[in-house]
Parts: C-alpha cells; structure tokens; sequence
C-alpha cells in the first residue's frame, strides 16, 4: 500500500473503474497521450488503449452533450473538464438532459456519467483557470455534485461516482492535488455519496467546509485548539444531495457554527447550510452563523488571489466571532 | 503557389414532381417501383396527417396542450423512418411523429407528452430511442454520443437526429457535424428545413446557397432533397444510413419541406407570413402528391384510400380515447415528480416526496 | 394613464429605452415582425425599424456572445430569450464575460447588455418553459439579476435596467405577465435596481418573496391577517444584489420569516436570505426560518406543474409553524 | 432531378517558399515588392520574436505566471495586425502579441497580463480592442457582435478575431461564422492552424481537408495560406478586410503554421510530439524566411539585423524592468478587486471591500 497524493487517488479511482467495466470511457481534451494538464489520466491511454481513453476535439459543448448521448446507450462516460471555467458551455447538457433523463423517460434511459474538473484558486493560474463554480451544479436536480479533500476520499468517492448510474460532478480540489499523502488501499471500495465525514470531533465550534478549502480550515482549528477551543470540523464532501444531518447534529452540541467556502457567498453552498441551521437547527444555536467565503468577485489574476480565498485568519476571526457571543 | 486544396459540392435531388409525376432523364432509384413498400409508407404518411389533425383537435377543446403540428412534413419524417432498422436509434427533436411512428413510438405515447404527462416519453416500442428534445439542436449531440457508443462497441448500429432550418444555427448541430468528422461516426444528421423557425424565415438564418452545405465543415458528404418528395427522401436516408453503417462516417441531408400549420399551436401564423406561401406549399405537399403517383401507377385506389382512411380516424381517436382515459383514470401521483429522479432517492429528496404527497390535493389551488 | 398589464410595461419600458437611446438595440428569437412569442415586442419593429428591432438566427450562444461584443462597443443590446430553459447556453457568456468585462480590462470596456426572458411556471407550457434559474444568475459575480412583480415595477426596473452601465439578467415572470392592471405613468422613471419593496407592512411575520409567487404569497397574507396575523410583505425584486438590511430590518420587528420561491430549494436565492438571517438576524428570531420553494426535482410536465410549485397552502402552513412558536 | 446546387473551392495561397524565394509562375501582389512596408512588418516580427523569448525568461525565473508562447506565429500575427486600421477592432485569443503590437497593446500590458496584474489589459493604445479570452472561441462572438455594431452604426469598420486549429471545433466559432452570413457582417475570423490544441493534433479535431472550410457553412469565402509566409497571411488579410469593409460579408481565412513552443510555459511537448517534427517546422519558420527574402533583394542587411536585435533587446529589457517596477512598487490594492465589478460599488460589496482591505496583508499566509 503506497502513500499517495490527490490526483493519485483520481487516477487510481479511474485505472480501477476502466479495468473493472468495459463500458467505462474516459473522454477529454489531451486525457490520452498527454494524460491530462495536471497528469490525471497518466498511463491510461497507454493501458487501456484509445478505444477507452479518447483525446477529443476542443469543444465542451459537444463533450457534455456525447457524454449524456453515450451515457443513455449504456456507457459510463467519465469526462473531463480541462479547468473550471471551462465547464460553464457543459452546464445546458447537464441541467437540461444529464439532470433529466432518467426523470423524463420515468426510468427508460438514465445518464451514468461522470463530469470531473480541477476546481479552485491558489496555483497561480491564468484566468478563468481557478473558479469554484459548485453552486451551480449543486442548484441543478438530479445531478449529484461531490468534491474529495484527501488522497483516500478522491479514490472512494470517484469510484462510487462513476459506478452510480446518475450524473455525477466530480469537483477535484486542484490546490491541493499534491498537497498531502496518504496511504490509500486500491481495494475497489467505494465511499457514500450522500454523508458528510467529521474530520475532527469537537465540542466548542462546528467547522464545516469542503474542497481545498480544508487545508486553511485545519490550520485554523490547529490554531484555535491551541487556544483551548474544542473544534469539530466537517468535510461535507457531497455537496448535493446535502448531509445536512450530521451538520445539525455536531451543531445541536457545539451551538456554533462557521462555514468556510472558496467559492463567492451569494447563493452559494455555504448558504443553503446556513439555512439549513436557521430552520431545523434554529434552536441550538447559540451565535450566529458565520460564513467565511470567496467575495462575490470575479476571481482575480494571480497576484491577488490569495486575497480573495479565504484565509487562516479570516476563518479565525470569524471562529472567534461566534465563539464570544456567550 | 495558389492552387485548389479542397473542392466541393452539394447536389440536390427530386424524383417525383410536385403533380406525382416522375422526372424523366435521370437514374430513377429502384424503390420507386417498389410499389408494396411505397403504400406501406404512403399508409404511415396518413396515418401522422390524421393523427396530427385529431392532436390539434384535442388540443382546441382543451384536451392537449401546447403541440407542434407536423403537418406537410409527412415524407420527409416517413422516409427518415423508414430507413432506420429497429436497432439504430433516433435522436428527434419535437414534431418528427411520422419517424417515430416507424419506430414503435405509440398515438398515445404522443398524445401523453403534449398532454403534459411525463409517461408519453417511455416508448415501449422503441426503447432505446432518446425522447423529444425541446431544448433546439442539443438532440443532435446526443445522437454523435450514441454513435460513438455504437462504435466504440463494434455494434452496426446508426444514430439518426433531426434539426430545423434554424436549429441548424446552433452550435450544438455544427458540433455534431465535427464530431462526426472527427471520429467518422455512424451518425445522419437531418436538417428537415420547413422555410420557417417560428416567425423567423430560412433567409435570416444565413445567407449561403443551402443548409446542407453545413457538412462540408466537416468534410461530410452532404446533400439536399425535395423533402416532399418521398421517393427523394427515402433514397437518400438510405444511401446516408448505409454509408454510416458501413464505416464510412457521418453524413448530412437536408429536406426542404414546408412548415404549413403555424408553429406550435400556441402560434398564429398569419402575423408573419403571407397566406400565399402557405397556398403554395399546399400545392407541394407530399401526401396527395405521392398518392397521385400511386394512383398512376395503379398501385393504389380511391377505396383503398377511404377504407385508409376510415381506418386511421378509428385508431386515432382509439388513441386519444386511451389517452384521455389514463391522465383521468390513471394520472401519476405527485410523488412521481420524485421517483424517477435518481435509481435510489436520496434522503433529502424522500423528505420532500412526502412532503408533496402531503400537498397533493392543492394543485391547482393556487 | 393607462391601467397596463405587467408584460405591457415591459414593452413600454423598452419603447421607452428605444426612444431615448438610439444605442439600445432589442434583438432575439422571433422579437420582430412577430413580436416575441409573448407579444413583449410587439410593434417595436415597425416603430423603430429593422436597424433597432433585431430577428436574429436561432443561436442562444450567439446572442449571449454577440450581446456581449455589443455593448463593449458602445451599443446597449436587450436581448430575449425566448423561455427561461434556453439561457442555459447562454450562461458561458455571462459568466465569462458579461460580468468580468468591466473588471477585467480595469474599467476600460464595459458590457451594459441586458438579457430579458419569461421565467417560471404555471401556464402549461411544454418542458423547458416552465423553470426558475435565478440563482444561477445570481450567483455569477458582476451581474444583476432582477423580477418584477407588478406592472410598475416591471416598467420601472426595465428602464433602470437597460440604463444601467453593467449587464442585468432580467427575469419577467411569465404566469402574472396578464394578472394584474396597474395604472403606469410612461413618464420615464427608472426603479432603483438595490432594494427590495415592501408591498405590506405588518408585525406578526415577515414573507419574503419575488416574481410570480407574490400572487400566492400575497393570498396567503390575506389569509393570515383573516385570521388576526398582521403581516410584512416584502418583492425583493433585485435579487443580486440583494437589500438584505429591508429583510432584517422587518424581521427585526416581526421576530418570523418564511422566504416563498418557486426555484428548486437546494442553493437558491431562498437559502440566501435565510443564510443572512442565520447571521446577522438571528438575535431577532423568534422562530426557525422556513422556506417554501420549489422540489428539488426536475419541474413536472404540465399535468403536475401546480404540485411543483409552491401553493398558498403550503405557504399558510409555514407561517402557521412558525408563528406557532412562542 | 439531380443537379448541383452549390459548388465552393478552398484554394491555398503561398509565394515566399520556406528559403525565402519568390515561387514563380503566379501573380505576386504588389506588396511583394513593398519593401519598405515589408522591412516594418519584419521589424515588427523580430520585436515579437524577441519579446517572447524574454516572457519564457521571466517565467523560468519565477518572475511571470503562466506565459503562452508565440514562437512560430509571427507571420500570420504580424500580417493580421498590419492589414487592419486603428478603428478596426481585434478580439484576440491568447497569444496573438504580434496582431497586438501592431495595434498599440504595451509590452508591458503582455507582461503585466501575465504577471497576474489585470492593469494588463488596459491598453491605453488599443483602446477599443477586446482584451485576451481565454475561453477558447468566445471571442469569435464578441467580434462578431461588434462588427453588427458598426455595421448598425453604419462605421466603416471591421472586427478580427483570432481562433486556434482546437478552437475551430467549437460551437461559438461556427456561430459566429454563421452570424457573418446571416447578417453579412464586416468580419474576418482568421484559423490560426498552428497543428496542435496543446497534445492533441489538427487531425483529432476533425478529418476534413482543411479547416478554412467550415466558412462554407456560411457561404463564406474561405481561403488557406501558408501562414509562415508573411506576403500571403498579408495579402489575404487585406483582401479580406477589404471585402468586409466594402460591405461585402465576412472572410475566413486559415493560416498554417506551427506552434514551435510549447503550449505554454506549464505544458512540456515532449511528452506528446516527436522532436524531428519540430525540426522540420523550425525549417520553414517564418522570420528567417522573411529576412532571406529581404536580404535576397537588397533590402536588408547583416548590420541592420544587428541593430534590431540590439534595439529590440533593448526595448524589452526595458518593459521586463517596468514590469516588475509596477508589480513591486505599484501593486493593485486588494480594493480594485471590488471597484472595476460595477459602474458603482453595490452596497453587499462595499462592505465585502471592506473587509478585504481590512485582511489585505493577510494574503500568502494561506
Ligand atoms: C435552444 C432553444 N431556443 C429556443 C427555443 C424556442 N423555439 C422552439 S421551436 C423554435 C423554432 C425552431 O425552428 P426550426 O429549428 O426551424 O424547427 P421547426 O420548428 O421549424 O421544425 C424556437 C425558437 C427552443 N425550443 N430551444
Ligand atoms: C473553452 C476552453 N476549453 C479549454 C481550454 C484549455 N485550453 C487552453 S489552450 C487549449 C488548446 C488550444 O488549441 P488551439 O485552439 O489550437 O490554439 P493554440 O493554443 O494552438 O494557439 C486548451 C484546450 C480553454 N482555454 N478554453
Ligand atoms: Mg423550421
Ligand atoms: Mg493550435
């Protein structure tokens, strides 16, 4: 069993999925020889041949609609966006067909495929190359929408992503891509896709976040531990369908809640949370429900975007914020 | 050093003239002797005529509601049909009943749609046909996606789709062209081009010669028929769906045809166009032409013609009879909104399944 | 003064617009000789001619494209969309370029286009015309997202829309497009496009809503105050950016809130304001904060489309719950 | 009836071999005997030529962000700046330095832009012209959006944009080639086929002969030229931006050439191409072409050659060192995040600027 990185994980989630289905078909720009700008695909081409690793034509429309066309005939596509941005001519296949077929057919033809992306800021990239777009997927039904924050989640819930026979977005967390190893089995099990997972028990704040931003919210909960604060920090992982679940109850006895978002806050996921604590969790809360998030902003060029995305502080502060109010 | 790289052409193709006759000095296709298979589709072309004017019935009584007549569109859809073989599939847009009445699509399975009632998309007789596609062109990368499903499997198996004069504006059709370049798919893209994109004429959508040349983008061999002509159309559908099935990659054909009902009906016609064009069109239409054809060449009769007649007016208002019975006697319960939504429910949808099963009885009450 | 229907001040609105700007071109799908599918332009081309009332090809990518190329070359394009579910293509543009042309060449071009559609349900219309995307819209940075609710609002926040210098996405619910007259000045006056209105005021319960639900939810409260609940009643009618210090403020005095739309739950504009609550309202809660919206489903066909959509019933039944608690 | 309804050609256009000689036995373009106007687009390549070798510099030494090269390019970027006249408006895809340098961007704004510094893109010497997208074939929307914009104001202007051989495979290209038809727009939509899509090759994008084609889906004149030819990328460009600006539509042209670099700075070719096919292109380059040709005739020599390359050095030392002045001791403040988002600050935003300037000195402590 080998440590491994993120995108390690993706890629032996992928190796695994095409050797255990034929009809596994993974399908992008540069996926095949080049195996994919950040190295995704790597050697699958090369194993599995071109019949199943397909470098297509640069155009995101027609992917997203072949994959719904393929998907509905009995194929797993797994198809990747090159980055975030580039996914936004996907979002009418998704939301108009991908979203709808099973529904629309009362069962008759469904749509098993995978949409999987690099999503976020932080490497310095060129424009339109670190958007955190998940409020959008998350907005649309029928459409699971799913973002691992370690090596051994991004196998798991790959796996389960592909093997689920509805449309799943697959939101890969690029900053953290080779941020951390982890010794992660290639044993074929999959993860839920439907709960969050409690990275830390605590008792005095509930974190909850996904994605990237994981790493600035671990720091954060390190930090505020040594200050003597319990931290319980939850990676929601799914972001539709929503655990909200397992949100309530860690806030029904923490009583406090900060919830930390890479993406811009207006309607975004970190809202439908905080709504989620308004209604049903109304009366455990002891302060009120912080939202630490992107601005609603465009995403700016790289020399600013460590200004943009929320910082260690930033989740501190508003950690201590909520943790006065008595 | 300038020289031709590339040269191409889009040929078009008529072989019944608009009086039913034969157009003489060119190599007539053998299906237009073929006379046992000509009434089979000339059957299927009343069939749709009669359909479609009982849908648009239903739907002034306010039985139905909004539906696309496909009314003079009879050869091109017949013979698109026609053509296929049960196991390719058919990516449609939303009025090419004639196709899917080849396919196995039922009256009803239609009459269920347009009546607002999601089970008309579950074709029990063309499973693994996609369902009608609203959002314009998008059907046409569903069908490239299916035909590289087929080929990638090694199946000898043809997506078929249709797009409209002014859907073939799209770039979700133009896509599908380079895909189909791209991998030499066993796709038949078809532009049925009816003159009209609601209000908005064929001569707004560009200025070029022909749709059809939108293949050579692509590479595609690409023609254009008179698509009320069915003999045209058939002949083409089938040299197009066996170079496909061979091997030979995508091919695109456009049928000029002519919208003659207003859009939808939702739409009044006659705010945009002039009642001429519509008289002139009825003097091309493919149903009376083909019948004169066979009429004269002794294949076909005028009691044939009531008795077909008589036939279709019984299992068309067969259909709507059932129709009308299911969505009274038989309609989907509120929580079907939720159960076809995804293979498992999941927690937060089963939540508010039942919270809708709760509201169940203030549809309506608004 | 004419008692005019809400979709007779949207043309007045933009005879308005055509009249006083000669760069404010209308252009989409069937908006001239026809008149739109709704009648929305009608007579705008014959009035102000071929150059100024636009067809264009059937292409929602070019529109949103073109638009954009447009107005950051000095024209003031209002483009429609022909029924809510086609801007799904369009959404690229937007995103991409609509609200980042100001920010991104630093000021020096900016994209004051709007993009008007018919959104919502309830007039039994086929699939695709019946959705309520405003929280996909709403959540692109540098974009307004506003819904009129009466024929002056319609009138006034058009005008305002198609003056202002940066792209609006302008949702005109379709089902009350002929539900109510209203006596509308044509005097030219614009609705400032950040507030909400507050169309009743009230102490016992604060509802929140926007575009075709206020005649549900405006029924509701008629309702209520039968039974003795006095009620505030506020069209937040801008829904990016969004006035949340109204919201609060009445909340402040009513201690409840229910928040009606008819979009999908999961991210929506609903989950927004309850999120605002959760934060800076939540001292003034006197209740959970419910929210009635629509299933996260796909929005039924015609037959189950009223079940889809929130009933007055179900939006009684909230405000009952919470105005239960004590 | 069969007959041919439409017929087109794609012709290919080339006069400097790749040494530099004239080829024979065809009509040369006056411009070939130009010199003076040759010896300024040369000059012009040389500066581009220089300048990117600069930008990879930087970025291999950690002072730029992600850098596309445009090695190779310089010809057809050259050509497409030159045929075009201040008033007209280029929409640019990501690397065409050479088309911007003709129009009056900085070096510095290139260097700027991709030093992460959005001032880059106010181009105080281009002022109308669309700023980079990197969305791939947007900007072919965004140029045909502003020649309706001039063709409405009734401006004799024309709107260039730039596509790559992958971008030519998408939907907002082909739509934009069909809104030129449509509207008969004052367009030129240049094929930049430089053989790869970053790994994947010309012929993964489709199998048609050439790509120049797809204008005939429009009906539009398309023509291929060798795009390392400097006298041919001119000679169309200004036959194309003629026509549009007379009124007469819109013009594709395809210009090959080879993408010698890399992708970009991030991407390594070595992993997807073979080495000799490198070789082979930087054969047919197109600044030693151009210089052999201009030395051949008289009209440039050794010491000019010198001269330049010292100037050009210069030059772009220079803007390297306003460059990294600027982003040093003149970074944009947290705040411009906020302040270029409207016309007039929102109120959520004014509070969320606030709070960005309050944790500004918090960025990189991530
Ligand atoms: C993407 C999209 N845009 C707009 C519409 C609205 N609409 C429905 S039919 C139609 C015209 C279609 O014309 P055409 O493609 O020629 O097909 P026809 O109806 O003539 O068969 C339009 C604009 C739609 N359904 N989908
Ligand atoms: C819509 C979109 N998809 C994907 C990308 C990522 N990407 C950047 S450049 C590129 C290849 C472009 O190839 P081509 O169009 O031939 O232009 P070239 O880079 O060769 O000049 C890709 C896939 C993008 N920028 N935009
Ligand atoms: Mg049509
Ligand atoms: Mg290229």
């Amino acid at each position: 069993m080998a440590a491994i990185t993120l995108i390690e994980g993706v890629t032996l989630a992928l190796a695994r999925a095409l050797e255990e289905d034929p009809g596994v078909i993974v399908l992008g720009e540069d996926v095949g020889v080049n195996g994919g700008v950040f190295r995704a695909t790597a050697g699958l081409q090369q194993r599995f041949g071109e019949q199943r690793v397909l470098d297509t034509p640069l155009a995101e429309v027609m992917i997203a609609g072949m994959s719904v066309g393929m998907a509905a005939q009995g194929l797993k596509p797994v198809a990747e966006a090159q980055f975030c941005g580039f996914t936004m001519p996907m979002v009418d296949h998704l939301m108009c067909h991908a979203g709808r077929m099973r529904n629309r057919t009362r069962g008759r033809l469904s749509c098993p495929m995978v949409l999987r992306f690099p999503t976020g800021g932080g490497i310095h990239a060129p424009e339109h190359h670190s958007e955190s777009p998940e409020a959008l997927f998350a907005h649309m039904p029928g459409i699971r929408v799913v973002m691992p924050s370690s090596p051994g989640r991004a196998y798991g819930l790959l796996l389960a992503a592909i093997r689920d026979p509805d449309p799943v977005v697959f939101m890969e967390p690029k900053r953290i891509y080779r941020w951390q190893k982890e010794e992660v089995e290639d044993n074929g099990e999959e993860l839920p896709l439907d709960v969050c997972f409690t990275l830390r028990d605590g008792s005095d704040i509930t974190l909850v976040t996904w994605g990237a931003m994981i790493k600035e919210t671990l720091q954060a909960a390190d930090q505020l531990e040594s200050e003597g604060v319990s931290v319980e920090l939850i990676d929601v992982a799914t972001l539709s369908p929503l655990d909200m679940e397992t949100i309530l109850e860690s806030v029904s006895r923490t009583g406090r809640c900060v919830i930390i978002q890479e993406a811009p806050r207006h309607c975004g996921v970190a809202g439908e949370i905080a709504a989620g604590l308004a209604d049903a969790g109304i009366w455990n809360l002891l302060a009120p429900v912080k939202r630490v998030c992107g601005y609603d902003t465009v995403m700016p060029l790289y020399r600013n975007e460590l200004n943009y995305m929320p910082s260690v502080r930033r989740i501190v502060d508003a950690a201590h914020q909520v943790l006065e109010v008595s | 050093m300038a020289r031709t790289v590339a040269a191409f052409k889009v040929d078009y193709f008529q072989f019944l003239n608009p009086d039913g006759q034969l157009i003489e000095g060119q190599q007539l296709p053998a299906l237009a002797r073929d006379f046992e298979r000509l009434v089979t589709m000339y059957r299927q072309m009343v069939r749709t005529r009669v359909f479609d004017k009982k849908a648009i019935a239903l739907q002034r009584t306010g039985k139905l509601g909004t539906y696309a007549s496909c009314l003079g569109h009879e050869a091109s859809h017949v013979a698109i049909g026609s053509a296929m073989r049960p196991e390719d599939c058919f990516a449609p847009m939303y009025r090419e009943y004639g196709v899917q009445f080849c396919r196995g699509v039922t009256l009803t399975d239609v009459l269920l749609y347009w009546g607002g009632d999601e089970r008309g998309s579950d074709y029990a007789h063309a499973p693994h046909d996609f369902a009608w596609s609203v959002p314009i062109a998008t059907q046409c990368l569903h069908a490239a996606g299916a035909a590289l499903a087929y080929k990638l499997r090694n199946e000898p198996r043809v997506a078929v789709s249709v797009v409209g004069d002014g859907g073939s504006s799209k770039g979700d059709f133009l896509e599908a062209i380079n895909a189909g370049s791209a991998w030499k798919l066993p796709l038949v893209l078809v532009i049925v081009n009816n003159q009209w994109a609601i209000s908005v004429p064929r001569s707004r959508q560009n200025t070029a010669a022909t749709l059809a040349q939108k293949g050579i983008a692509g590479g595609l061999p690409s023609i254009q028929v008179d698509g009320n002509d069915l003999i045209a159309c058939l002949w083409a559908m089938e040299k197009a769906i066996e170079a496909a099935r061979k091997g030979h990659g995508s091919f695109v054909v456009e049928m000029l045809t002519y919208r003659i009902s207003d859009h939808t009906t939702a739409d009044d016609a006659r705010r945009y166009r002039p009642n001429e064009e519509v008289e002139e069109a009825w003097a091309k239409e493919p149903v009376a032409r083909l019948r004169s054809y066979l009429m004269d060449q002794g294949a076909w009769d005028e009691g044939q013609e009531q008795a077909l007649l008589a036939e279709c007016t019984a299992e068309v208002q067969q259909a709507a009879d059932e129709y009308l019975d299911i969505v009274t006697n038989d309609p989907q319960p509120v929580t079907t909104m939720f159960d076809f939504m995804f293979a498992e429910l999941p927690h937060d949808l089963a939540e508010q399944r039942a919270q809708a099963e709760h509201y169940q009885d203030t549809g309506g009450q608004h």
